[in-house]
């Protein structure tokens, strides 16, 4: 029993994790239909934030802090000049939109190599994100890591922010608008090209906020974001393309699913039998968790 | 003709998450039959058509030539005899005008003369070229077609694919006067020995060609009859001018509407009733 | 390697069986000939008239030879510098280049320069085996130093095999292989694991949990580590294996923490590396009470997980940056003074470094940079290295290395605890181990 | 991009519908690719260049199939390092097992497995002739499996895609974990033997090397023939519209499905023939970052044309070698940029370069140059 609330826990602080770096893709991908592969190297532009900002703010605490809205920043330029240059020329092109995504996160990776170093590099947390909280006392007790709350509190914060951006703000109606339907948003006057940008930035921003909280419990180097890309792109395919609350619940499915198995097994299987469950997932709701069900004709 | 054949619907009901877009619709249409569908933006005409052709899910029931359709999928309707075209017209662009019309008559190609090369223009094709008048551009990509000549190519395409009910979602439109006569002529043709539905909101040309008509409203046949019949009826009257004025408040096209854009075509048809 | 372990270890690998096998292969070339011929139909019988077929040995004389006319000598740098390998191997190939400028600078190997051609292979063990194939056949090189990984190194393998090449392998490695043509100039399992577990028995640690990545390294360190257990009276409570570059490690920790073994040992990889100890300190576990004895942190990765995380734990290694001698000053200081201050030094790079003047060492008593006469020479050859004077054996071409215990500091150095004294003769087979002979 | 059309114009234009000088032009083409693989590359290149190249015409094999399913069909074929790697393990299973000679277990299994005998599914490929259908039927029995569902569910597009991608990474794992059987990360390795032929000897490579070049032109042949049949049209024909077809009476599912196993076929024949060539087969050939890679290949050159996807995968690949032994540390940029170049500003591929210029000289109206791809459907 203690074990299955134990690593229900678990579960939840991996979802945590996973639902931080698909949130930004939530937006790009679920609302704008790109697949964009540089996506973990966004994340990784984050981590690298906070690298560079202990350098000059020495409180590990402080610089994280300082870091979040840096690396929203950092890496939504960084979002939004890659939709300029590239990502707008390509949106009726999905796969052509991956191929070149993915040439883009080959580069991210070398200049990161050539200008941080190929080893991986370190920042510190703050010592009471180090530690741990203890839920149930007792022989066995049951705990919950604070870098975890951190991350959890961080990833509830920034999906409330989203959605509420999205459904109060003139921006999110816009973004919405846009995304229903182009061609009508554009003839009602709205810049279609400017709330792409603009999507783009706030969905590669919140994936620079990831890399910052993921440098509390990951490493920080060039190749970080390819492994957990596809991890994130399989949340939101499963939760339902555009559908933030799928995304929400997916995350946390998939992260205790992941953590149950993995006690009972071990971790390659635990991810091969998470992956078929997926797949067979698609099988039942080819369209995710939540569809809009729309009537596209032709 | 028995009775059995022809186009027999019944208590048809389509609904997209709690909105319902047909509304227990009973149609009856006799082989020989050239049938208009008319009715305001978002009177379920559209949705009527692809709850028979088995795009979306319906309850009721649709029989024709005394089968069940509904329940079944898109390509086996399209085996029974059954064809349609769309309001934009759907060719394969990048196929030529032969490649599509090969293409519809070949349902039922075994897989060996599927994997071999076509080397004649089948009999059914070439006469299908004839009659749509395209049989100059035969060798030219579908996408190269003017508007018009891809409607004519996808009424070529029902004509090759050998259906027994045609169900044409507004082919006219976009088409010029002489045009439209000629779609016309040749759909009265095609009428005489198959079922021919039409959505059309072009009034003019409804009144040259419809044998019967029937007007839809809020998912529900509102009116049923001769063009003149129809043209006759206060409730009809009513309904489309209900409606224009609903159109002059405000463009609110926006909404959460089911029918694909064409709200040109009601404004003008307000006038021609 | 020694002629005499193909009859006794049941590995039998394929040098020792070569004769027979291809010899049995020929015989069986003739039935699955007129197999493959019907199956692949004309295609295959076409080409195979203008092919020879394999007429035992008769076609392994065409080995590329190494290009030493001229003033210069090429030497291959095969190493990771791009994928996720690069986080390590970047710093070998950079320590590679140090011995090369530094042996440059004090005239060369037989008044011959060094010209080093790098390549890269791109944490893929297919282009590990191209690159290889390219340094031996079209640059010429006398010997090839690098690889990090095993399946790299199982990669290449058959490449130098078969073109009777050299490759000087620097890291640490399973064990369980011997070939003609590389020299190990990492540790054996006996020169690491087997002092690293007599370090955890002497200190009353007795009850262990194993956490590597999947792959042959950890499983392999593993089955010796579970064998030695059985032998000493220790327990394995658990294994786990997270894939390579896996970096959620909230469960895993979770069943550590439930086994309240009294040590962990730790045979993680790379990125996965910082992903554990980060998750092992919020799960509350210590150095004082569970410590992690880790074979693939060295400084260089103390510095990217951060003291922080790792203070107190403790690394098997043959090397440390804190190792004593006038030559371990003298390359820390050379290797600062290149690559900048804030660098720190590792085994594997000590090792690769190594590596080349023991190259150097065995040409030059070989008099010649002919693969063969270079192997025939390498026995005994001795070289003053950072760690200490190392010796090479020649009949399995590894090298007598002193075992390290160190704790890692606050500071990120990592201090040394343990030594086993002397340099311990290279075993990669364990067969001076009588609790070992089952694994092989 | 697609097959030039004869101009209207002329006599009976029925008569042109199908297009005389093409199959003209085709067999030249066939004739000069065969030349220059069987007489110049053998003749200019050193056996380590030639073997490189076999290498390169694997994953051009795996590009005929992409060509088809993805050019062709609009199936965002994202997984084919899974038929790549069923096709290359089948093979390479075989050979291990041969190599180690009757009643001894291949040598990754002596040193880190337990089992002292062949697992039940290893034996299987000590016949040659089980693991020649294997290579191929495996790979396209899986696809079909796989495909009838997704393709019925009408899984399309990125979720297709992403599927895709899951998939290889779980068989990846998998086989990682499955050390003792499979050789995990390290895969199967030091493969010495091809159906009784020594792989050291250089003549022997160069036999491997003929087989793949006869093996691509086979299947470069085949696709030409699929492309241009009707089942080639109606293929087109789904990629541009489904749901249209599926009006006319047919099952778009069954049409995908077709191509799909194919394209699964023709990479796991690469697969099966990449392993002589390099000597080794690792789930690093399986994941998805070589999928990914097959992929691009395909789509530098031009995914709708087989001769533009065939030069395109082989380019790319030697573009890797070429730029990667030249600058070692700095060769993924110019392969980012060389993506991307290629991708966002050219869309056909380099193929439609050639188009472009047939179409000025021409100066014909033609249609669309870029395929749609159907993802807007799955919106």
């Amino acid at each position: 029993m203690t074990v299955i609330l134990g690593q229900t826990f678990t579960g939840v602080s991996i979802g945590a994790v996973l639902l931080l770096i698909a949130l930004g893709l939530s937006l790009t991908f679920g609302q704008m239909n790109v697949i964009n592969m540089a996506h973990g190297e966004f994340i990784m532009a984050g981590a690298y934030t906070t690298y560079v900002l202990q350098k000059s703010v020495s409180d590990a605490g402080l610089s994280l802090l300082v870091a979040l809205p840096v690396a929203f920043l950092v890496a939504g330029a960084l979002g939004a000049l890659l939709e300029w240059l590239l990502i707008r020329r390509l949106y009726l092109r999905p796969l052509d939109t991956l191929l070149v995504t993915w040439g883009v996160s080959l580069m991210l990776q070398q200049l990161a190599r050539d200008v941080f170093g190929a080893p991986n590099v370190q920042t510190r947390a703050p010592e009471l994100l180090t530690g741990h909280i203890t839920v149930v006392g007792g022989a066995d007790p049951l705990t919950f890591a604070n870098s975890r709350l951190f991350i959890l509190t961080l990833a509830v914060a920034a999906v409330v922010a989203l959605s509420l951006t999205l459904r109060l703000t003139p921006l999110g109606r816009r973004i919405r608008g846009v995304v229903q339907n182009r061609d009508l948003a554009e003839v009602s006057g709205i810049s279609t090209e400017r709330v792409d940008r603009t999507a783009f930035f706030i969905g590669s921003g919140l994936a620079g906020v990831a890399g910052v909280a993921l440098t509390l419990v990951g490493p920080i180097g060039p190749t970080m974001g390819t492994n957990i890309i596809i991890d994130a792109f399989l949340v939101i395919v499963v939760g339902g393309i555009g559908r933030l609350r799928g995304t929400v619940i997916v995350a946390f499915v998939l992260g205790i699913m992941q953590s149950v198995l993995e006690y009972s097994t071990t971790v390659s299987v635990a991810k091969v039998l998470v992956l078929v469950a997926i797949v067979a997932f698609l099988q039942w709701r080819p369209q995710g968790l939540y569809t809009l069900r729309t009537r596209s004709l032709v | 003709m028995t009775e059995l054949s022809g186009l027999r619907v019944r208590g048809l009901r389509v609904s997209f998450d709690g909105f319902t877009a047909v509304d227990g619709v009973d149609l009856d249409v006799r082989p020989g039959d050239l049938r208009f569908l008319i009715g305001p933006n978002g009177a379920g005409k559209t949705t009527l058509v692809d709850a028979v052709t088995g795009l979306v899910r319906a309850s009721g029931s649709v029989r024709f030539e005394g089968t069940e359709l509904l329940g079944r999928s898109v390509h086996r309707i399209a085996r029974s005899g059954i064809g349609r075209t769309f309001q934009t017209a759907t060719v394969f662009e990048e196929l030529t005008v032969l490649q599509n019309l090969d293409i519809a008559a070949g349902a039922a190609r075994g897989p060996l003369t599927m994997l071999r090369r076509r080397r004649s223009v089948p009999e059914p094709v070439a006469r299908a070229l004839e009659t749509i008048g395209l049989t100059e551009r035969s060798g030219s990509p579908a996408g190269t077609l003017a508007h018009g000549q891809k409607q004519w190519l996808e009424i070529g395409m029902l004509l090759v694919q050998d259906v027994r009910l045609l169900l044409l979602d507004e082919p006219v439109a976009g088409m010029s006067h002489d045009e439209r006569q000629a779609t016309g002529e040749l759909l009265r043709r095609i009428s005489a020995e198959r079922t021919v539905v039409v959505i059309e909101h072009d009034m003019d040309f409804m009144r040259s060609f419809a044998r019967s008509v029937s007007v839809l409203h809020a998912g529900r046949v509102l009116s049923e009859g001769t063009v003149a019949e129809v043209q006759s009826d206060p409730r009809v009257q009513e309904v489309y001018l209900g409606h224009a004025a609903v159109q002059d408040a405000g463009p609110t096209a926006a909404g959460p509407h089911p029918e694909h854009a064409g709200g040109a075509h009601a404004g003008s048809a307000v006038q021609e009733v | 390697m020694s002629s005499g372990s193909s009859g006794s270890s049941g590995s039998s690998d394929f040098r020792g069986s070569g004769g027979s096998r291809s010899s049995g292969a020929f015989r069986y070339s003739r039935r699955k000939v007129v197999a493959g011929a019907a199956a692949l139909a004309a295609v295959v019988a076409l080409s195979a008239c203008g092919a020879k077929t394999d007429e035992a040995g008769g076609s392994s004389d065409k080995a590329a030879k190494a290009d030493t006319s001229g003033g210069t000598v090429r030497v291959g740098l095969l190493n990771s510098l791009s994928g996720t390998m690069a986080i390590s191997e970047v710093t070998v190939r950079d320590s590679l280049k140090l011995a090369i400028d530094e042996i440059n600078a004090s005239g060369g190997v037989l008044d011959k320069q060094i010209r080093p051609i790098s390549e890269d292979g791109a944490s893929d063990w297919p282009t590990f085996a191209e690159k290889a194939s390219k340094l031996i056949k079209e640059d010429r090189v006398a010997a090839t130093f690098g690889c990090w990984t095993s399946a790299s190194r199982k990669a290449v393998k058959p490449v130098f095999e078969k073109n009777k090449s050299l490759l000087f392998y620097p890291v640490q490695y399973e064990g369980l292989e011997e070939s003609p043509y590389i020299f190990y100039t990492g540790a054996t399992t006996n020169q690491q694991i087997v002092p690293a577990l007599d370090y955890l028995k002497s200190q009353g640690r007795k009850r262990i949990y194993l956490v590597g990545s999947d792959y042959v390294f950890p499983r392999t360190a593993n089955k010796i580590i579970k064998a030695y257990a059985k032998a000493n009276g220790m327990k394995v409570l658990g294994e786990d294996y997270a894939p390579l570059g896996s970096t959620e490690f909230s469960t895993i920790s979770n069943k550590v923490k439930a086994s309240r073994a009294d040590a962990v040992f730790n045979t993680l990889n790379g990125d996965s590396n910082v992903a554990f100890f980060k998750e092992y300190k919020s799960a509350g576990l210590t150095a004082k009470s569970m410590p992690v004895v880790s074979v693939s942190i060295a400084e260089e990765e103390v510095k990217s997980i951060g003291s922080q995380y790792l203070a107190g734990q403790l690394t098997a290694w043959n090397y440390y940056q804190t190792t004593e001698g006038d030559a371990n000053e003298r390359f820390v200081k050379a290797y600062k003074d290149k690559y900048g201050q804030d660098k720190p030094t590792s085994d594997p790079m000590e090792a690769a470094y190594t590596s080349v003047y023991l190259w150097k060492a065995m040409v030059e008593k070989a008099g010649s940079f002919d693969p063969e006469k270079v192997r025939a020479a390498s026995d005994g050859i001795t070289f003053e290295a950072p760690e200490g004077r190392v010796t090479v054996d020649g009949a399995s071409q590894h090298i007598h290395k002193t075992a390290r215990i160190g704790r890692i500091g606050t500071d990120g150095l990592i201090e040394q605890v343990w030594d086993s004294g002397e340099a311990i003769k290279p075993d990669p087979y364990l067969k001076g181990y009588p609790w070992a002979s089952g694994l092989s | 991009m697609t097959e030039p059309t004869s101009a209207p114009g002329k006599g009976n234009p029925l008569k042109r519908a199908v297009p005389a000088g093409r199959s003209a032009r085709a067999a030249a083409g066939f004739a000069a690719a065969a030349l220059a693989l069987f007489a110049l590359a053998p003749l200019a290149l050193s056996d380590f260049r030639l073997g490189l190249l076999a290498k390169y015409l694997c994953t051009a094999m795996v590009a005929v199939g992409i060509c088809l399913a993805w050019g062709r069909g609009g199936l965002l074929t994202l997984g084919q390092g899974v038929f790549f790697g069923l096709g290359g393990y089948a093979m390479a299973m075989h050979l291990k097992i041969a190599d180690a000679g009757p009643g001894n277990l291949p040598d990754f299994m002596q040193l880190y497995g337990t089992a002292t005998e062949l697992p039940w599914w290893w034996r299987p490929f000590a016949n040659p002739l089980f693991t020649i259908a294997a290579t191929v039927l495996l790979p396209m029995a899986v696809a079909a499996v796989l495909g009838s569902f997704v393709f019925r569910r009408r899984v399309r597009g990125a979720y297709f895609a992403i599927l895709s991608q899951a998939l290889a990474a779980a068989l990846a794992i998998w086989l990682i974990g499955q050390q003792a059987t499979t050789g995990g990360t390290n895969g199967l390795t030091d493969i010495r033997g091809f159906f009784g032929y020594d792989l050291d000897d250089p003549v022997n490579q160069r036999m491997v090397y003929f087989v793949i070049a006869a093996a691509l032109l086979l299947l470069v042949a085949l696709a030409r023939q699929l492309i241009h049949s009707r089942y080639g049209e109606l293929l087109v024909a789904v990629r541009d519209s489904e749901e249209r077809v599926r009006f006319l009476g047919y099952d778009p599912a069954n049409v995908k499905l077709v191509a799909y196993v194919v394209a699964a076929g023709m990479a796991g024949l690469a697969g099966a023939l990449f392993v002589p060539a390099v000597g080794i087969i690792s789930p690093a050939m399986i994941g998805i970052v070589p999928s990914i890679e097959f992929v691009i290949g395909a789509a530098v050159g031009g995914r709708a044309s087989l001769a533009g996807a065939v030069l395109g995968a082989i380019g790319v690949a030697w573009a890797r070698t070429a730029l990667s032994e030249e600058f070692p540390g700095a060769w993924t940029y110019f392969q980012g940029l060389l993506f991307i170049v290629a991708l966002a500003f050219l869309p056909g591929g380099l193929a439609s370069l050639a188009g472009v210029v047939k179409r000025r000289r021409t100066a014909r109206p033609t249609g669309e140059p870029a395929p749609a791809l159907p993802l807007g459907e799955a919106a």
